[in-house]
C-alpha cells in the first residue's frame, strides 16, 4: 500500500476540511451546517457534476471506450448487490440484507468527486464520460434490492404490501438526486451542442466555485459522518467490518473490470470507486418507501458513517495504488 | 370539539394528507422539519440530509364524530410506516 | 389553566402578536413556516416563495380569565384576514 | 412566428433547466429545493440585477432614450391593468379583478432576466438603464390595483377595511423585492460613481457566476409552476386564456411604445418584456394585505402557472420576432 | 394518558433529551426555531443569527405516572436556564 | 478627524449594503433574509478567512512582528475586558458586566473584513497574518469573563452553578465559529504548505466571490442591528454611550500598542480594530452557558446595535485617522 499516495489525499483541502468536520464532533464542537444548507450544496453538486459530464459526453461521444464502460457498469450495480446479500445473510435477516446490499451496488457521488479531485491534484487525467457511469449506477441496484425482498420474503409480507412494481421503477429512477443528476447530464449534452456561449457563461458557476463548494459540503458530511458513530456500535462489529471489507473487495472486482475493459489510469480509479462506493442519498429514500421492514439505521450508518469516510481517506489512494499496480500502463 | 395529533415521517406527508382529505376534515395544518424518538426508531436532523426526511406534525380540529373516519383511513397508514396519534379535547375560542 | 392554540397567516404574524400583548398575555410560542387548509384557503410551502409567507402557529398558556379579553383583541383579525383560534385546557407541570 | 428563434430559445440552460423542474413534477419525482434556498437566489438575483443596473445606469447617464423609456414604463404600468381590469371583470368580481390587473401591470424580474439572457445568445445589444425601467414598474400597478377596489366596489367593504393610503404606498413601494431592487441599483450607482475599485471586486460575485444561479432558480420556478396547475384547472378556461393572452395583447402594445420611443432591438424587447409579464413577487403580499377578498390561487396561478412559463419559453422569442417585424432597423 | 409540553432555548435541547431518556420516557418530538417570549425574555429570529439559538418544543405523550419521574429531572434545567412545562390530557386515537 | 476617510468609506459596497440593511427596518420594508441563509453567510466568511488567513501564515512563516503582535493580540484580549468589566460595574451588576466586557475583549470578524476591504480601496497593503491574532483574539476574553464572575460574585451563586473548568475552556475553544476559524486557518497552512494546486482551485471560491457575500451578509447585519435598537432604548443611555466610547478608548490603546510594535499602517489598523470590536458571535453563546444570570439583550444590543455599526461606518475610517497621525510612516 502507498502510504504517501494516502498522505498526499489526505493534504488536499476537500480531506482536510472532512477531518475538521469529524474532529469537531469528537470534540463536542457546536459547529453545525443547519438544515437545508447541506441540501444546497448537494443539490449544486449533483447540478454541476451532471451538467460538465454532460458537456465532456458531448464533446467525446459515444464512440471508445463510453459504450463498453457503461454496460459494464451496470453489470456491477447488478452483481455486487447479490454478492452484498450473500455476505449480509450471514447474520441479518431478508429486509436488511436486500436494502444494504442496494446501497452497497448503488453509487455516491461526493465520494466519486472526492475522487476527480484527487486525480486532478496528482495530474492524472480522466474523461467526461465516468459521469455517464455514474449517472447510469445510481438506479439498478435498488431494483435488484427490491427483487431480493421479493424473491427472498414472499410470506413474510402481508398482502397489502405487495411490490408495485410502477412504485418501484419510480423510485429508482425518478428519485430527486437521480432525476437531477441525469437531467443536468442531458441539459449539459444539449447546451453543448447546441449553445457554446452558454457553456462559457456556465462555467464560472458550474466550474470555478465547484472545488470550494466541495469541501464547504465535506465539513458538513464530516459532521454527518461522526454523528452516526454511536448508531454504527449498536449495529455492532460484524457491520462495521463489512462496511470496511465490502468496499475493498467490490473495488479489487473493479479494477479487474476496468483492466479488462481497458481503461485509463485515471477512468480506472474513478470506475473502482464508483464499484467501492455505497449509496446514502438515492437508496434509502427508496428503502424507506419500498422496504420500511429494514432498519434505516443499518444502511444509513454503514454507508454514510464508515463506508463513505473510508474511501474518501484512505480508499481512493489505496484503490490509485492498486490502479497502478495492476493495470499496465500503457506504452 | 376535538384535537388530533399525528406525528410521522414527511416522506408519507402526501399519503397521510390525502388520506384525511378522503375522511373529510375540515382543515388540517402541517409543521415539517420536526425529529424525534419513537419506541422503535430515531429521526434526528441529519435524516433530512439523505433525503429521508424528518418528521410531520399534523394537527387537525374536528368533531369528535369524525375521528372514527379518521382513523380507518389513517390507521393502515401509520401501521406500515410507523407514527403516533394523539386525541385531546378542545373548543373554539 | 388554558392552552390557546392560535394559526393564521405569517403576514399578519406582527400584528397578531401586538394584539396578545395588548391583552397582557404572560408569554408566547411562535413557529412558523406551517401549512396547511381551512375551510377555504390551502396554505402550501411555495407561498414562502412568493413572499406570501406560509401559517403561523402560536401557542399562549394563559389562565381563563385572559382568554375573554384575548378574544376581543385578536377576533377582528381572525375575521379580516381568515385563520383559527382552539382552547384545551393545561396545567403547570 | 420565427419558430427557430423559440428553438433557440429552448435549447439554452435557464430554459433547459426550467423544463426539467416542470417535468421533475409531472413526473412526481421528489426533486424539492426547500425553503428558504429559492428565497436565497431571488434575493441574489434582485441584488445582482439592481447593482449592474445601477453601474450602467451611471455610465449612459440619464440622456438619451433614458428618460423617456421611463416615462413610458410608468405610463404603461398605469394603462395595463386598466385593459386587464375591463377584460377581467367580464367574469370576475372587482376584487379579483382588480388584484389580477395589478399583477399583470407589474413586472416579474426573472423573465426580463431570461430575456436578457437570450438577447446575450442572441448576441443582439441592449443597456443596463432598461433595470431602472423594470425597478420602476414594479409598484404602480398596485396603486392602480388598489384604486380600482376603492372606485369599484365602494359599498361592498365594511367600514374597517377602508383603505389606508399610507399603507398602500407603503406595500406598493417598500415591498421587499422592490426595495432591494431599488437599493441595489442606487449603490451599483454610487459604487461606479465613487469607488471604482469596488465595481471590480463585485464583479464575481454580481457578474460571473449570475447566469448559473439564473439556471438554478429557473430550475425551482420550473417546479414551483408546475405546482400551480392543479390549482388553475379550479380557476378555469377563461383565466387561463387570460393568462396566455393578456400578454401576448400587452406585448403588441409594448412593441409599438418602443417603436415610437426609437428603442434598439434589444432594448425594444425588454421593454415588450416588462409589459408582457406578470409579477408573483411583489403583487401578492401587497394584495394578501390590501385586498385580503381577492383569491391569492387566482392571481398566483395565472401569473406563475401560465404566464411567466409561456413567457419564459414562447413568449420571448415570439416578441423579438414582432420586434424584428415591427420595429424598422436602423441603418 | 398525558401530554407534556416543553419550551425551552435550543441551546440546552441535548441536556433536556437526555433528562427525559433517564426518566425513560416512551418517545418525544421535537420542533426547532421556535420562537417566543416569557416573562423574562423575548426569543427572537436574529438570537439564531448570534449562534444563541431559538427556542425548542417538546412534546412528550406519556402515562400520567411518568410525569412526576419526568419532572424530577427536568425541574433543575427548567430552573437554571428558563423554560416552561405544561400538561394537557390526551389519548390514544 | 478626517471627515473625507469617512465619506470613502461609507462609500464603499460593503458599508452601502449596510446602510440598505438599516434603512429597510426604519421604514418597515418587509425586506428579509430568512434563516439559516445568515448562517450561510458567516460560515462562508469564518472559512474563508481563515483558508486565506493560514495561506499567507504559511508564506510568511512566524518571523517579523508575526510573533510579538500575536503575543500582544492575547494581551489586549486579556486587559480590555478588565478595564470594561471596572466601567461597566459602576451601574451593573457582576453578571452582566462581566459578560459585556467579554464581549468587548473579544472581537468581530465581520469588522474586521470590512477593515480589510476599507484598507483595499484605499490601496493599503497589510499582511494575512493579522487573521491569526483574530482567530487568537476570539477566546481570552471569555475565560476573563468568567474568572471575574468567579472572583466577583462567590456567595451569590448557589452550589450547583459552581463553573466547571472543563466546561468554560470548552465554550470558549471550541465554540463553533471559533472552531471554524482557527480549523481552516489550519487548512490554509496545511494547503499552502503540501498543496498549491489546491490552494489554485480554492481561489474562486475563498477569493473572487467573497466582496459579493461579505455585501450580502453587511445587507442582513444592517438588518439585525436596526431590529436591536428597541431593546437598546431598555438598555438605557449609559449602555448605549459605553458602547460607542469604549470602542474608541481601546482602539486608542490599540494604536499605541501597535506603535510600539512598530507595525505598518494597513496592520496597525487591523489590529486597533479588534481592539475596538466586540464579539457578537462566539461570546452571547458561551455566556448564555455559562453566566445566564446575564441579560443577553445587554451584551447583545450593545455588541450588534450599536459597537458593530459605529465601528463600520465611522469607526474604522477614525482609526484610519488615528493610525496616520499617531504613527511614523517608516522612510
Ligand atoms: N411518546 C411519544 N411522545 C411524543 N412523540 C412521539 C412519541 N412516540 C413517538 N413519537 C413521535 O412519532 C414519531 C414516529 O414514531 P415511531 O414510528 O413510533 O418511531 C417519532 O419520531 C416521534 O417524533
Ligand atoms: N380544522 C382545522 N384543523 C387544523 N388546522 C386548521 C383547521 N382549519 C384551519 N386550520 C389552519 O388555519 C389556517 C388558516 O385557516 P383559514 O383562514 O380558515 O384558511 C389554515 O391554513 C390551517 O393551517
Ligand atoms: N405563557 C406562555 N405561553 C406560551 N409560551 C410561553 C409562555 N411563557 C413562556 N413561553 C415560552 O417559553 C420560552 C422560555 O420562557 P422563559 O424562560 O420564561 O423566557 C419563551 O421564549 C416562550 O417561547
Ligand atoms: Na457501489
Ligand atoms: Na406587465
Ligand atoms: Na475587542
Amino acid at each position: 500500500m502507498d502510504t504517501s499516495l494516502i498522505l498526499q489525499n489526505v493534504l488536499t483541502p476537500p480531506v482536510l476540511f472532512f477531518f475538521l468536520g469529524t474532529i469537531s464532533v469528537f470534540l463536542k464542537s457546536d459547529l453545525e451546517i443547519p438544515a437545508p444548507l447541506p441540501k444546497l450544496f448537494s443539490l449544486y453538486l449533483l447540478l454541476a457534476i451532471g451538467f460538465k459530464g454532460g458537456l465532456e459526453l458531448q464533446k467525446s461521444g459515444m464512440g471508445g471506450p463510453v459504450l463498453p464502460t457503461v454496460c459494464a457498469s451496470i453489470l456491477m450495480s447488478l452483481l455486487i448487490p447479490l454478492i452484498c446479500f450473500v455476505v449480509l445473510r450471514l447474520k441479518l435477516n431478508v429486509f436488511n440484507s436486500a436494502a444494504i446490499a442496494a446501497a452497497y451496488g448503488s453509487i455516491s457521488a461526493v465520494t466519486f468527486i472526492t475522487a476527480e479531485s484527487f486525480l486532478e491534484s496528482q495530474s492524472i487525467p480522466f474523461d467526461g464520460f465516468m459521469v455517464a457511469a455514474l449517472a447510469i449506477m445510481e438506479s439498478p441496484a435498488i431494483i435488484v434490492g427490491l427483487l431480493l425482498v421479493k424473491l427472498g420474503a414472499p410470506k413474510e409480507r402481508p398482502i397489502e404490501r405487495k411490490m408495485r412494481w410502477k412504485e418501484i421503477l419510480h423510485e429508482s429512477m425518478l428519485n430527486g438526486s437521480v432525476y437531477l443528476l441525469l437531467g443536468s447530464l442531458l441539459i449539459g449534452l444539449l447546451t453543448g451542442a447546441f449553445n457554446p456561449s452558454g457553456v462559457a457563461k456556465m462555467q464560472p458557476f458550474t466550474g470555478k466555485i465547484f472545488y470550494g463548494v466541495e469541501c464547504f459540503f465535506l465539513l458538513d458530511m464530516g459532521i454527518v459522518a461522526a454523528q452516526r458513530l454511536p448508531s454504527l456500535k449498536k449495529a455492532g462489529s460484524f457491520l462495521i467490518g463489512f462496511a470496511v471489507l465490502m468496499p475493498i473487495f467490490n473495488a479489487l472486482i473493479g479494477v479487474f473490470v476496468a483492466r479488462a475493459l481497458g481503461l485509463q489510469p485515471g477512468n480506472a480509479l474513478l470506475f473502482t470507486v464508483l464499484c467501492a462506493s455505497a449509496s446514502y442519498l438515492a437508496v434509502p429514500t427508496a428503502m424507506r418507501m419500498t422496504v420500511p421492514e429494514a432498519k434505516s439505521s443499518y444502511y444509513i450508518s454503514t454507508t454514510l458513517g464508515v463506508t463513505f469516510p473510508f474511501n474518501v481517506v484512505v480508499g481512493i489512494p489505496v484503490y490509485m495504488g492498486l490502479v497502478n499496480n495492476l493495470i499496465p500502463t500503457p506504452g | 370539539m376535538k384535537r388530533l395529533d399525528l406525528i410521522f415521517s414527511e416522506r408519507e406527508l402526501d399519503q397521510m394528507l390525502k388520506s384525511l382529505e378522503k375522511a373529510k376534515v375540515p382543515g388540517y395544518t402541517v409543521t415539517k422539519h420536526v425529529t424525534g424518538r419513537g419506541p422503535e426508531r430515531v429521526v434526528s436532523e441529519d435524516m433530512e440530509f439523505t433525503g429521508l426526511g424528518a418528521n410531520a406534525h399534523v394537527i387537525v380540529f374536528c368533531d369528535q364524530a369524525l375521528l372514527e373516519q379518521i382513523k380507518i383511513y389513517i390507521q393502515p397508514l401509520l401501521n406500515y410506516y410507523g407514527g403516533v396519534a394523539y386525541v385531546s379535547d378542545a373548543e373554539q375560542l
